[in-house]
């Protein structure tokens, strides 16, 4: 979707103003702490993966994504997806069983691969060239818009992986995941600072690029 | 359960505040997350899970070449032999510093960032600014954290849009060849490994270190 | 520039939600009138064009941007232009003369026609196949982000008219302007509710594509 | 000066009024805007210059049809001897609705309008929903102003990036063969003339005119 977390390569955002490593807190407010807890533990019910959650911090006005804080974005999304999920209604929540601190832990430490056995041979090879496809429709997407319609050099095959355009509506799927590499001048022009931006793609967001393009 | 005392006690807890805890007293009541669960995750991300584990990794790359080889060739299988595993570090990535070659890493879409080596990012990191900027404006944005790199060296950003998440392995500084992995440890900042620094240098830990 | 006026496509904005156009009032508040007279009044005395205008109500904090009302949109530019040119210092002040009310119905009814004189001859011909570039510059532009690297057909060429990306910049220049024409499903999938899409754009955006692109 | 009563005559001006009033204020006592000639405007864009221009454009388009082949070719000058000139009019192009293709105009980068057939434009094309659906979903846009077109029709959206301004000549309505201009004038809604409305049938005036 074409929405504000799409932030790459976008102006007028002000300076970034780092607190300090050394006197920087993990969490600033009480609750935050709170909201980042209850996502990881809803989320280890099994009722939606990843992607699903990032889709649903990102589906909000603009306005309200850019005015809330990090916290406040998954506050949204974790408020959505139990409405949507309808997890909060009286009759449907015997069904699920929280986990223990024991259990929570085990989870943590596993965490969630997202590789996948290979289904076919991948369609790019190294050093091939490659456009980045324009993907202008509604749903969830991991190709940024700064990158489609621009091409790149297949860079690195890192195998099949669970394929969030697909995985964010709780379908299972995967595609073959690249690392793409863009010059600099070919997504900001000639005066680019970044020599070269590197980002993970999966197969289909590319198609094949001629070697003049 | 810790508590920040950001504003006066006598200050009622804001709308957010109220609805957050709306949420967990719901989400409480209704059998769906166990409040011990709760305060277990908050201490591993608050206090086990850090940038700590990153800087033991970056010191063991310093100093043995096997190591360091084999952590570029294959991150996830290296790190996980130390036991940094986990959630938001399945596939793991080290991109290393060189004279001619800097590496910074963002995400522009959301924030990710590995969690089983540097703990949960800072505010900075999840800003629209940094996620804005560090793609097309890197030097600027590192001139922001005080970082001049020499025209000519090369800035590589990798943005981080799938389940990869990338850990940069900074230059070792000049004057530490007989330095223990301890003593390297204390060299590598959180920020050095996101790339918006370089390491500490021998004479910073004079300066700065408590 | 990658601002967040560069609205098309984008989603989650919610519905439009016209008022009835037998009660709508040309002004909805006073404030709203003077803007807008302000605007055109200043604009007179010539200082900047029309793309300066625009860059100038563009250059904002995106959650400024979204949340500021239309004229709150132009008080924002207009203030900031009579700050960059220093319009309201008070030495410089007595440079410039106030139109009078003859001189203003003058102007406006003249308009400020962009079209110029051929220099040569146009690269594109009606019918052909021309992609348009991605442009992630920080300056203005006037070729939206939802069609950079989609490629479209030529469908009428208008002549020379003054280039906005000079002009912005108090730059005098003109270019061959066409509108190109893309389909909806280039633009938004094979789902798309536009059949076509009619833009304006200046050559340079423009690159050659080829036929099966 | 004429005044909006939107608010109670108590409460005090908000911010926003109190910083256009210093503004100008200031550029009153600058010396670089007079009173008159911004009265002058604002009577004009409230008064004079609105959607009757197009109206009258496009009834005799319905009624004429060498001005309508005239209109389609040339619109800048066909347009400017009726003496609708002026700014944001400068360059004018008219597309015309068929049954088998529905033209809509928006301007996505801003909120280009033509002026001289149509005065300013209302709240709702300024907006950043419209602004940035009807590119991407004119079906759904439509269907918020009640209109819906058959499947088969083709939608054409007309985005004005440049200082071309764009009218939609809508198709006229069944049961008018014997109407005079005026009588025509009156089923030429300013919304038909953007593309988002049908014009209005003879039926609709017995209902909605005043």
């Amino acid at each position: 979707m074409n929405g504000a977390h799409d932030l790459g390569g976008k102006h007028c955002l002000g300076p970034i103003a780092p607190e300090s490593e050394f006197s920087e807190p993990v969490f600033h407010h009480e609750w935050e702490r709170r909201v980042f807890a209850l996502t990881l533990a809803t989320g280890m019910l099994g009722q939606w993966n990843i992607d699903e959650s990032r889709f649903a911090r990102e589906r909000q006005h603009p306005q309200r994504y850019l005015a809330n804080s990090y916290y406040e974005n998954w506050l949204a999304g974790l408020e959505k997806l139990l409405d949507e999920k309808q997890m909060l209604t009286s009759d449907s929540s015997s069904r699920w069983r929280a986990a223990s601190p024991d259990c929570a832990a085990q989870l943590l430490a596993a965490g969630s691969p997202t590789s996948r056995a290979a289904q076919r041979a991948p369609a790019f090879a190294c050093g091939q060239r490659v456009r980045v496809r324009k993907l202008s429709m509604a749903g969830h997407t991991r190709a940024p818009a700064y990158v489609q319609g621009t091409t790149g050099v297949i860079a690195q095959f890192h195998g099949w992986h669970c394929y969030p355009d697909q995985r964010a509506r709780g379908l299972d799927s995967a595609e073959p995941l690249y690392s793409v590499c863009f010059t600099g001048q070919s997504l900001w022009g000639p005066n680019s600072e970044a020599s070269e931006v590197l980002i993970d793609l999966w197969e289909p967001y590319l198609e094949r690029a001629e070697n003049n393009d | 359960m810790s508590h920040d005392h950001e504003h006066d006690h006598t200050e009622p807890p804001s709308d957010l505040e109220l609805r957050v805890k709306a949420l967990e007293t719901l989400l409480l009541e209704k059998g769906l997350v166990r409040s011990d669960t709760l305060d277990a995750i908050i201490e591993t991300y608050e206090h086990r899970v850090g940038p700590r584990n990153g800087a033991h990794v970056v010191a063991l790359a310093w100093s043995n070449d096997e190591f360091r080889r084999a952590l570029l060739a294959d991150a996830t299988a290296v790190v996980s032999e130390l036991g940094y595993v986990g959630r938001q570090g399945e596939h793991l990535q080290v991109v290393e510093n060189t004279a001619e070659q800097h590496n910074l890493v963002v995400c522009t879409l959301c924030s990710c960032y590995p969690w089983t080596v540097l703990g949960l990012p800072p505010v900075w990191y999840k800003s629209a600014p940094y996620r804005a900027r560090a793609v097309s404006e890197p030097r600027s944005v590192l001139a922001e954290f005080g970082t001049h790199l020499p025209e000519s060296t090369q800035i590589r950003v990798w943005d981080s849009t799938a389940e990869l998440r990338y850990l940069v392995l900074p230059e070792r500084p000049r004057g530490t060849d007989d330095w223990s992995v301890e003593q390297l440890q204390k060299l590598v900042t959180r920020n050095a490994m996101i790339g918006v620094e370089r390491a500490r240098m021998p004479e910073d830990l004079l300066e700065r270190d408590p």
